[in-house]
């Protein structure tokens, strides 16, 4: 390994390095906040090195780019630990989280999801997506009080661990047909008549499989709920925003490569996309808990995604990316609203907690009701641009039946958006009980999460025009 | 007439009028813990829109080009899109109407207490997104205020309405949203094809207009468009969201659903539908005609059944919104003013009877028809006002209502002699169920009652104006219809101008 | 060596649905992972078995690399099963549905 | 001067209306009072003061033009002519002398200002229909004045019959108004004009069948304002609102303006024979219906309703039989007799403490001599006594139809004529039932000076008016058929023999009917039972007809639209989805059961779908 | 002689796995992994890969079996787990789809052209191995090294008895 490679690879080792100084920091200073101070200075510095530093190579050891779309995402991801880390600044504390540990793994797990953003061969994605898994099955059972997280840490361990399996059985059937694990010439290798053989292609079954229980597909998504209820909202937040983030990236690239016969795989993804988004609507319709409701939202939203990594070549990977962002702000802003709402008690996650919240606390309600209506898609949000593109590059790939069926879930998914907004605001009760005042920086997440899906829905044009260039 | 604004033409006016809103709705937000500034802030806000509309209104008319104010900016390049926004005399109407019926609503607003913020905040929005909606040439533009404006009647219904108002406010929603995300597939497949053709990605109205499309093509794209137009009119058989929507609105929700979000479907039809889509909508005219000349007979029928007196005026909109489109299938320029001229009308006396209607549930706790009646003897001024605003309503000669559905009626006749007959036979059954409505509500025994007051000021100032518009309306449209003439004619030529330019290739 | 790929292929696939067939049908966590472990070696049979087919060492180095990862994954996995074992007394996975729906 | 100050005739109603609506409640009541007035009052003298305009080809006024767009332009525009003049005259003179009349009866009435401002509203709309050129304006007053009737009938609105019958007037008029609409529509898409004498003049180029249709449209528009066959109903049913509402309304003014449109569209109507034949056969049929009816009924203001109706019927009739001239005459000489007749019944009934029914009244004349007198004045002018004005306008019109050629018209005269017969059949029994015999209600107060004396004048007209028409067979000289020159239609070419015989017989029919009469109700005052009194009571049981035909079929349509259609069908339809969303939601939350067996097996089934798809692909490739 | 080799190792690996995929006792299923295991890693050297055969059998064979036998030992399961023993009517269902996903992945893999490819000897050799592992991948192995840290770090947090976190946190 060179040194311009090292230096090309230093945002990721900033956030490496930086958690194990942090963890060793936590063993002998085991102070929460200056603990997750130093967490977020790293994670900024990160974001700030891979924003301005010029990488001297384009590929890092065969196994990852460095190219401006690994910057990209490193420079989301890494933002997205330190707003996670500012998230748990308050939740963390009163539940006693172990700082050093804490910080440490959500710093990792950004140096993960970088590291499978900028993957560019099928090692470095199984390792990159390996790294952050592997700390998530901790975080997500982070809190030792909570019967709900071990519960939650089981399910997303045995499945992940099973995912593992079916990740490393694909690639390896793709190895076997192709000779080499680098992108795209995996594929591009393992074609026979200009198909995919037989070895790719049940290789790209069994990694769809993985792929699929990672960022929730239909019908490997049934551990999304459980999981996201019990795990930490901070914690929950990571896990639908940048796992999911980071893997959709990744599929960006793996199917980038295979552009030109991307139609090998193209009815399967299709079926996938139909059946995630109709089945995730329909189960997000009956649900009364918001975490859960968010968990099937983001089923769908999947769905979504998969229309436009179909519609590669149509300008269908840009709209992707935008879409995670889109997403993952609107998101991570509604985790942020439960996490401002909860104390030491617990996450009001339920209908019954939210109900007449919208006038006692005026500010988050609101802004949650922005979140899930950028969620819902509709304008002048950025989910509304989100989905524009989306919808775009779907119907230039001329795929109006995916187009269409991708209509009808968003126009029933506005149902259960609304049904919480209508919670908040139209029933004549108060909460339950009483829930957080919040404290700043939550509020600092609401604000930078709530300025970025208004800034991206009415002045989309900067972030659209990078993520243009970034994706080729 | 107007020194200022045609002095600076290039002053962004239309955006002015836009933000306005946005601006007293910040100001509302941010003074939410003084309810009683805030409605002042609302009434300032909304007056100072008004009196803008207005000064345009009597400055542009003179200016003789196709776009009165026009102002174009790139947005999003990446797409295509662009901020457009021009105003011409469809537009120039619909706007003042908009202004003025929002002055109305801050008004009749009044003595809101519960979330009061909350409520102008909202008003305001919504009034935003209407008047994009009329403002806006570029197709992402238009749709993007098409959505802005469903999420501030959503509340509106939903928090201040009454009892089956969630009910309602999610159909409402659901069956809005439903046809215009179809519309933005339309949309989006139409630049698509558009781009293809002339390597152009552009979302302009006026360049999409020249887009050449095969006949599946169009119909499916037309098709796609006409549908949330439908919905938004609405047309039988997409009406049973109205009926919900408007009796369980409040009264200022009901104002702005009858009198702005129903003609922002129509609009859009006439600028958007018709003009996309030259051929397929002449061949599409008989189906509207006939879904129109359905909906006057069905809803007026309907209407007949009422008990519930804001019921009954909401399909009278389904029934009066039918003729409007009828005027438009009949495709001339006279059937074409009068279908807008009845649009304006039709949004003040519909409003009007729903503020009515609201003043009279205030005074009685029922809107129950046959709870009602005798309202003469205690409140003559009210129930003056309503039989004036309910006779607008039937059509009676001198008053708005008529000006603009005899012109659809001689515009029609001239066309297609059989819609006109049908058409004016809708008239009796229009009058069947709004006399019925004043006849259990202002005649009759005394019916329920609560307190027993006539009008107050705040409550002539409401209605005043209105009426005096109506009568403007009915003796002299001419001020409504000079500053159409010219759009008119030219919309019905670009389209045809567009029509022969397709039937070449 | 002669031996055909696609036997290799398919003793590692025998292998592997064997593993999963084993995740599928044991409740006991322990047997679940063990069914998982299964499933981890026969891919490295898949990939010792292409590195053979392709002359590269690149499927035999990936092996070593899933063992770490297994090894990691064990780790946790069992200090899992320790910790649940703790809390609730039993280690059967479809105790654990306290959330549902 | 010039034409424009025509336009004070129905400005003036219509300002002290407009004044009287907005300030009659705060002002005091004599303010309104007088307003009211002053306004037809001065109306009178303007018109008095304009005549001269009316001469030879009349004078045409436009204010503004009212709508413009396309080829439609329509001014707003009066036409003051030979025609207009003298029912203008009518108009404005009667209202006067109603209004006055009205200030006495309405005097403990709290709510005046709604009656005057609406009853100066109606003379308003009522002169727009008489002076205006142009038919889009003829059509404003035309739905004014059933606005202002369904206002005026309702006037009491506590009772709701009352509010109903306005309601009734208000609809069934308004069907007429279709057809009239229907003709205006067809009219201008013909002849690019509303206006009514570019109509006319245009007339003679279109077709034969169009022309046809278009006297029917007419017709029947015509037939709802002024109660003619099949739109008769309302009219009864009207006498609801105060009587001098009636009399102005109902007997003078509203009802005569299907009339005075066919008179005015005259040139137009007159090229259609089949036209003109439906006209008088309408005519003649509704002026039998109703004389049939008024002879079984029992309130004295429906008796002159039907009555009305049937007189009414005899102008048709004489539209149809090309005699604008004698339409005109008997429309004036009826307006007057008849606005007596109402005015004296409503000092009738006052006088009979506000009881309606003839066979609770009688000895009337003992009490109230003058009222008694006015009433007969009026009541032998109605059953066309010799020499009344009645007598010669009605017999103008048998003449006329007299005239006309061909068997039909003969039956037509025939039947006219039997109807003069049941006319002075009920006059009569109307007079013998509340006049004569003894009291046998309870007695109210005498009416003031202000409901008595504004009847004498009508009952000079009504009496003398045969001068305006006085046939040259007794040395008059037609002044009202000269007058109206060419609009007054065909002058009735019979000879003086055959003029005489009719009178003659038209007098021996007066007299056998106050025989009958006489022998009926002379000295029984019980009403009579029996099917036919019952048949014609209920006026041939047509609101029972339409009740059948139209009304439950309408409401079956209605509850069918609303229930069936709407909550059935399209909301089932939304609502059945919405539901099947959640039940299909409810059923898939059976998959996820919490228990990591069943997610480990969904990954293995859909394992199995994958698997199953890549099968599929490789087979198909 | 290594073909038959090949297919007698596979045996043996197979049936170790049935055996231990059906034992009721963890322990016993254990033992029986570590046979399939030894087969397995005695397939690899065929292969070529004797790298890879030792680490088989000292990783998986020596730690992580024995990781497992610990815990076992530790919780004290005991043999039967199955509440009821449940039989072998559970096993159907399993055995049927397994047994048709086996079908399909076989019927896959059999549609591939290249199958039929008898596979060259090959060798790699420790050097190579070693070279390519620190070299080309050096960066996969400090990833690796990374992952490992923080399970250990998760291990140890997740499975500390008492309560997370110590007085001095806060």
């Amino acid at each position: 390994m060179s040194l311009h490679e090292l230096i090309a690879l230093m945002p990721v080792l900033i956030l490496a390095l930086g958690s194990t100084v942090i963890l060793m920091l936590g063993a002998w200073y085991p102070r929460w906040r200056i603990l997750l101070g130093a967490g977020i200075a790293v994670a900024l510095a990160a974001a700030l090195w891979a924003g301005v530093s010029e990488p001297p190579v384009d590929e890092i050891a065969a196994l990852y780019s460095a190219g401006p779309y690994a910057r990209f995402f490193t420079v989301a991801w890494s933002l997205l630990a330190a707003l996670v880390l500012l998230l748990s600044l308050r939740y963390g504390e009163e539940r006693r989280f172990d700082g050093g540990v804490y910080c440490s793994l959500v710093l990792f797990a950004g140096a993960g999801m970088s590291l499978l953003s900028a993957a560019s061969s099928l090692v470095g994605i199984f390792l990159g997506l390996e790294a952050y898994t592997l700390v998530l099955y901790i975080l997500i059972a982070f809190d030792r009080e909570s019967p709900s997280g071990a519960e939650a840490g089981l399910k997303y361990l045995v499945l992940g661990a099973i995912a593992t399996g079916f990740m490393a059985f694909g690639i390896g059937l793709v190895y076997v047909g192709a000779g080499t694990f680098h992108l795209p010439e995996a594929f591009s290798a393992a074609l026979v008549d200009g198909h995919l053989r037989a070895y790719a292609l049940l290789g790209w079954v069994m990694l769809l499989v993985a792929i699929g229980f990672k960022i929730s597909l239909v019908p490997f998504h049934l551990w999304t709920p459980d999981v996201y209820q019990g795990a930490p909202a901070p914690v929950g937040s990571l896990l639908a925003t940048g796992s999911k983030g980071a893997v959709a990236a990744a599929l960006v690239t793996l199917c980038l490569g295979m552009e030109p016969y991307i139609a090998d795989i193209a009815s399967l993804l299709w079926l996938l996309a139909a059946v995630t988004m109709l089945v995730g609507t329909v189960q997000a319709l009956v649900q009364s808990n918001l975490k859960r409701m968010l968990a099937y939202s983001s089923v769908v939203h999947m769905g979504y995604l998969l229309i436009g990594v179909l519609a590669v070549g149509a300008e269908g990977g840009g709209a992707v990316v935008f879409y995670v962002v889109t997403y993952s702000f609107a998101t991570l802003g509604s985790f942020a609203v439960i996490v401002s709402f909860s104390h030491a008690g617990g996450e009001p996650q339920d209908y019954g907690d939210i109900q007449g919240l919208g006038y006692r606390y005026a500010f988050r309600s609101a802004v949650l009701s922005v979140f899930l209506i950028s969620l819902a898609g509709l304008p002048p949000t950025a989910g509304f641009i989100g989905k524009f593109g989306i919808f775009a590059a779907a119907i230039r790939a001329d795929m109006l039946g995916l187009a269409l069926i991708g209509i009808l879930a968003s126009l029933v998914s506005v149902y259960y958006y609304l049904r919480v907004i209508i919670i908040m605001y139209m029933a004549n009760v108060e909460p339950n009980h009483a829930l957080h005042p919040g404290c700043r920086p939550e509020y600092a997440v609401l604000f930078v999460c709530i300025a970025a899906v208004f800034f991206a829905g009415v002045l989309p044009g900067p972030l659209l025009d990078l993520i243009g260039t970034i994706v080729k | 007439m107007d020194p200022v604004i045609a002095t600076y033409p290039d002053f962004p006016w239309l955006t002015l009028l836009l933000v306005l809103p946005l601006v007293g709705s910040l100001l509302c937000w941010m003074h939410r813990h003084q309810p009683e500034d805030c409605r002042w802030y609302a009434l300032v806000v909304t007056l100072a829109v008004f009196i803008l509309s207005v000064w345009m209104f009597a400055a542009t008319p003179q200016s003789g080009q196709r776009w009165f104010l026009y102002e174009d900016v790139a947005w999003i390049e990446r797409f295509g899109i662009r901020y457009t926004l021009g105003l011409d005399g469809l537009s120039l109407l619909m706007v003042v109407l908009t202004a003025f019926l929002q002055v109305i609503a801050v008004l009749i607003s009044w003595p809101v207490k519960k979330h009061a913020p909350l409520f102008f905040v909202i008003l305001m929005v919504m009034e935003t997104g209407v008047l994009g909606v009329f403002l806006a040439l570029d197709l992402v533009l238009f749709y993007i205020f098409w959505e802005v404006m469903l999420i501030p009647m959503f509340l509106l219904i939903g928090i201040w309405g009454y009892k089956r108002r969630v009910y309602a406010s999610i159909k409402f929603f659901l069956y809005t949203l439903a046809g215009s995300l179809l519309m933005l597939i339309g949309i989006i497949a139409l630049y698509w094809l558009h781009g293809q053709q002339t390597g152009v990605y552009t979302f302009a109205l006026t360049a999409l207009q020249q887009t050449r499309l095969s006949d599946s093509e169009s119909f499916w794209l037309y098709g796609a468009f006409l549908i949330a137009f439908i919905i938004k009119v609405p047309l039988v058989p997409f009406h049973t969201w109205l009926p919900d929507a408007h009796t369980e609105a409040p009264t200022a929700g009901s104002l702005d659903l009858a009198g702005l979000l129903l003609k922002t479907g129509a609009y859009a039809m006439l600028r958007f539908g018709f003009s996309l889509f030259p051929e397929t909508a002449q061949k599409s005219l008989p189906l509207l005609a006939t879904l129109a000349l359905i909906g006057i007979f069905h809803a007026a029928w309907v209407a007949y059944l009422q008990k519930d007196a804001k019921r009954l005026i909401a399909y009278s909109s389904v029934s009066h919104l039918g003729l409007v489109i009828v005027g438009f299938a009949a495709w001339n320029v006279t059937a074409l003013e009068g279908s807008i001229l009845l649009m304006v009308a039709h949004g003040v006396t519909t409003g009007a009877l729903f503020v009515l209607i609201a003043m009279l549930e205030a005074r009685t706790t029922t809107r129950n028809l046959d709870e009602l009646g005798g309202l003469w003897h205690c409140a003559p001024a009210l129930s003056a006002f309503l039989l004036f605003f309910s006779l607008s309503s039937l059509g009676l000669p001198g008053l708005g209502n008529f000006a603009g559905e005899i012109l659809i009626l001689f515009g029609t006749f001239k066309s297609h002699p059989l819609w006109a007959v049908l058409a004016i036979c809708g008239v009796v059954f229009s009058a069947a169920y709004t006399l019925r409505m004043v006849r259990r509500t202002i005649w009759g025994p005394q019916g329920k009652l609560a307190v027993c007051h006539d009008l107050d000021v705040r409550e002539y100032l409401v209605l005043v104006p209105m009426a005096i518009v109506l009568l403007w309306i009915g003796l002299y449209p001419e001020t409504f219809l000079a500053p159409l003439h010219e759009t008119a004619a030219s919309i019905l030529n670009d389209t045809e101008a567009a029509r022969l330019a397709g039937g070449g290739r | 060596m002669i031996v055909p790929i696609s036997h290799i292929l398919m003793v590692a696939a025998a292998m592997f649905l064997m593993g999963l067939g084993c995740v599928l049908a044991r409740r006991n966590l322990i047997m679940i992972l063990i069914g998982v472990e299964i499933m981890l070696n026969a891919v490295g049979l898949v990939l010792v078995g292409g590195s053979a087919l392709w002359h590269r060492v690149d499927g035999q180095i990936f092996v070593i690399f899933l063992m770490a990862m297994t090894a990691a994954e064990v780790g946790i996995s069992l200090a899992m099963v320790v910790y649940l074992r703790r809390r609730k007394g039993t280690i059967d996975a479809d105790a654990f549905d306290g959330m549902k729906g | 001067m010039n034409e424009t100050l025509l336009f004070l005739i129905p400005l003036l109603p219509l300002v002290c209306g407009a004044l009287n609506a907005i300030f009659g409640m705060r002002a005091p009541r004599l303010f309104a009072e007088t307003l009211a007035v002053f306004g037809v009052g001065a109306s009178t003298l303007v018109t008095l003061l304009l005549w001269s305009y009316a001469d030879g080809e009349g004078s045409r006024a436009v204010l503004y033009t009212w709508l413009s767009s396309g080829e439609l332009e329509v001014p707003v525009a009066i036409l003051f002519d030979r025609l207009s003049a003298p029912m203008t005259l009518m108009v404005t003179g009667v209202s006067t002398l109603i209004h006055l009349y009205a200030v006495g009866y309405m005097a403990g009435e709290k709510d005046y200002a709604r009656f005057f401002s609406l009853l100066n509203l109606f003379v308003f709309a009522m002169l727009i229909i008489v002076l205006a050129d142009n038919l889009l304006l003829t059509f404003l007053g035309w739905e004014g004045v059933g606005f202002c009737s369904y206002g005026l009938i309702g006037y009491w609105y506590g009772k709701g019959e009352n509010a109903d019958a306005g309601r009734k007037a208000f609809l069934v008029t308004r069907v007429g108004d279709v057809f009239f609409g229907i003709a205006m529509l067809w009219l201008f898409a013909l002849t690019g004009t509303l206006s009514i004498s570019a109509i006319n003049a245009q007339a003679v180029q279109l077709a034969p069948a169009v022309v046809t249709g278009l006297t029917l449209l007419l017709l029947l528009g015509a037939s709802g304002k002024s109660a003619q066959l099949p739109l008769m109903t309302w009219l009864a049913d009207a006498m609801a609102g105060p009587t001098p509402v009636s009399a102005l309304i109902h007997a003078a003014t509203m009802v005569t303006a299907g009339v005075y449109l066919l008179c005015r569209m005259f040139p137009l109507v007159s090229l259609s024979p089949v036209g003109m034949m439906a006209i008088a056969a309408v005519g003649a049929l509704t002026a039998f219906y109703a004389a049939t009816c008024a002879l079984a009924q029992r309130e004295i203001k429906r008796v002159l309703a039907y009555s009305t109706m049937s007189q009414v019927g005899y102008m048709f009739l004489a539209v149809g039989a090309g005699s604008v001239a004698g339409a005109m005459f008997h429309l004036l000489t009826h307006a007057f007799f008849k606005a007596l007749l109402f005015m004296a019944a409503g000092c009738v009934i006052h006088l009979c403490h506000e009881e309606n029914d003839i066979f609770r009244m009688g000895g009337v004349a003992r009490r109230a001599p003058f009222v008694f007198s006015m009433f007969v004045a009026g009541a032998i002018c109605l059953a066309g006594v010799p020499m009344t004005g009645g007598f010669y306008s009605k017999d103008a019109i048998l003449l006329a139809v007299f005239a006309q050629p061909g068997l039909s018209f003969q039956g037509l005269w025939l039947l006219a004529s039997a109807t003069a017969l049941l006319t002075a059949i009920y006059t009569f029994r109307l007079l013998y039932l509340v006049f004569a015999g003894e009291p046998r209600g309870d007695a109210g107060h005498a009416p003031g000076g202000l409901m008595r004396w504004p009847l004498l004048p009508l009952a000079l007209l009504g009496l003398g008016g045969g001068i305006l028409n006085m046939p040259e067979l007794v040395g008059g000289n037609a002044w009202l058929q000269s007058y109206l020159g060419p609009l007054a239609g065909v002058a009735p070419q019979v000879s003086h023999a055959a003029e005489w015989s009719l009178w003659g017989g038209a007098t021996a029919l007066v007299v056998v009917g106050w025989l009958v009469a006489r022998r009926w109700y002379a000295e029984r005052a019980v009403p009579r039972e029996g099917f036919v009194a019952g048949f014609l009571l209920q006026g041939w049981q047509a609101d029972r007809l339409v009740a059948a035909l139209i009304l439950r079929p309408f409401r079956a349509a209605c509850r069918f639209c609303c229930y069936g259609i709407d909550l059935t069908v399209i909301d089932g339809l939304l609502d059945g989805s919405v539901d099947a969303c959640k039940r299909l939601g409810k059923g898939l939350r059976l998959v996820s059961t919490g228990r990591l067996s069943t997610y480990i097996g969904a990954f293995a089934w859909g394992l199995l779908a994958l698997l199953g798809w890549c099968l599929w692909r490789l087979v198909s490739l | 002689m290594a073909t038959i080799l090949f297919y007698m190792l596979s045996a043996v690996a197979l049936l170790a796995t049935l055996l231990c995929v059906t034992r009721r006792n963890p322990v016993h299923a254990v033992i029986y992994l570590v046979h399939a295991f030894f087969a397995l890693a005695l397939i690899f050297y065929i292969l070529g890969a004797p790298l890879v055969a030792a680490w088989e059998v000292i990783i998986y064979a020596g730690a992580i079996m024995v990781l497992f036998m610990f815990i076992i030992m530790m919780l004290e399961l005991a043999p039967s787990e199955d509440p009821g023993g449940a039989g072998w009517i559970r096993w159907i269902p399993v055995l049927l789809l397994s047994g048709t996903l086996l079908g399909a992945t076989f019927a896959i893999i059999a549609f591939d052209p290249g199958g039929a490819d008898g596979l060259p000897s090959f060798y790699a050799s420790p050097r190579t191995f070693g070279y390519a592992l620190f070299r080309e991948y050096a960066l996969a192995v400090e990833v690796v090294s990374f992952q490992l840290l923080f399970a250990a770090v998760g291990a140890f947090y997740v499975g500390r008895a008492g309560k997370p976190g110590g007085e001095g946190e806060r």
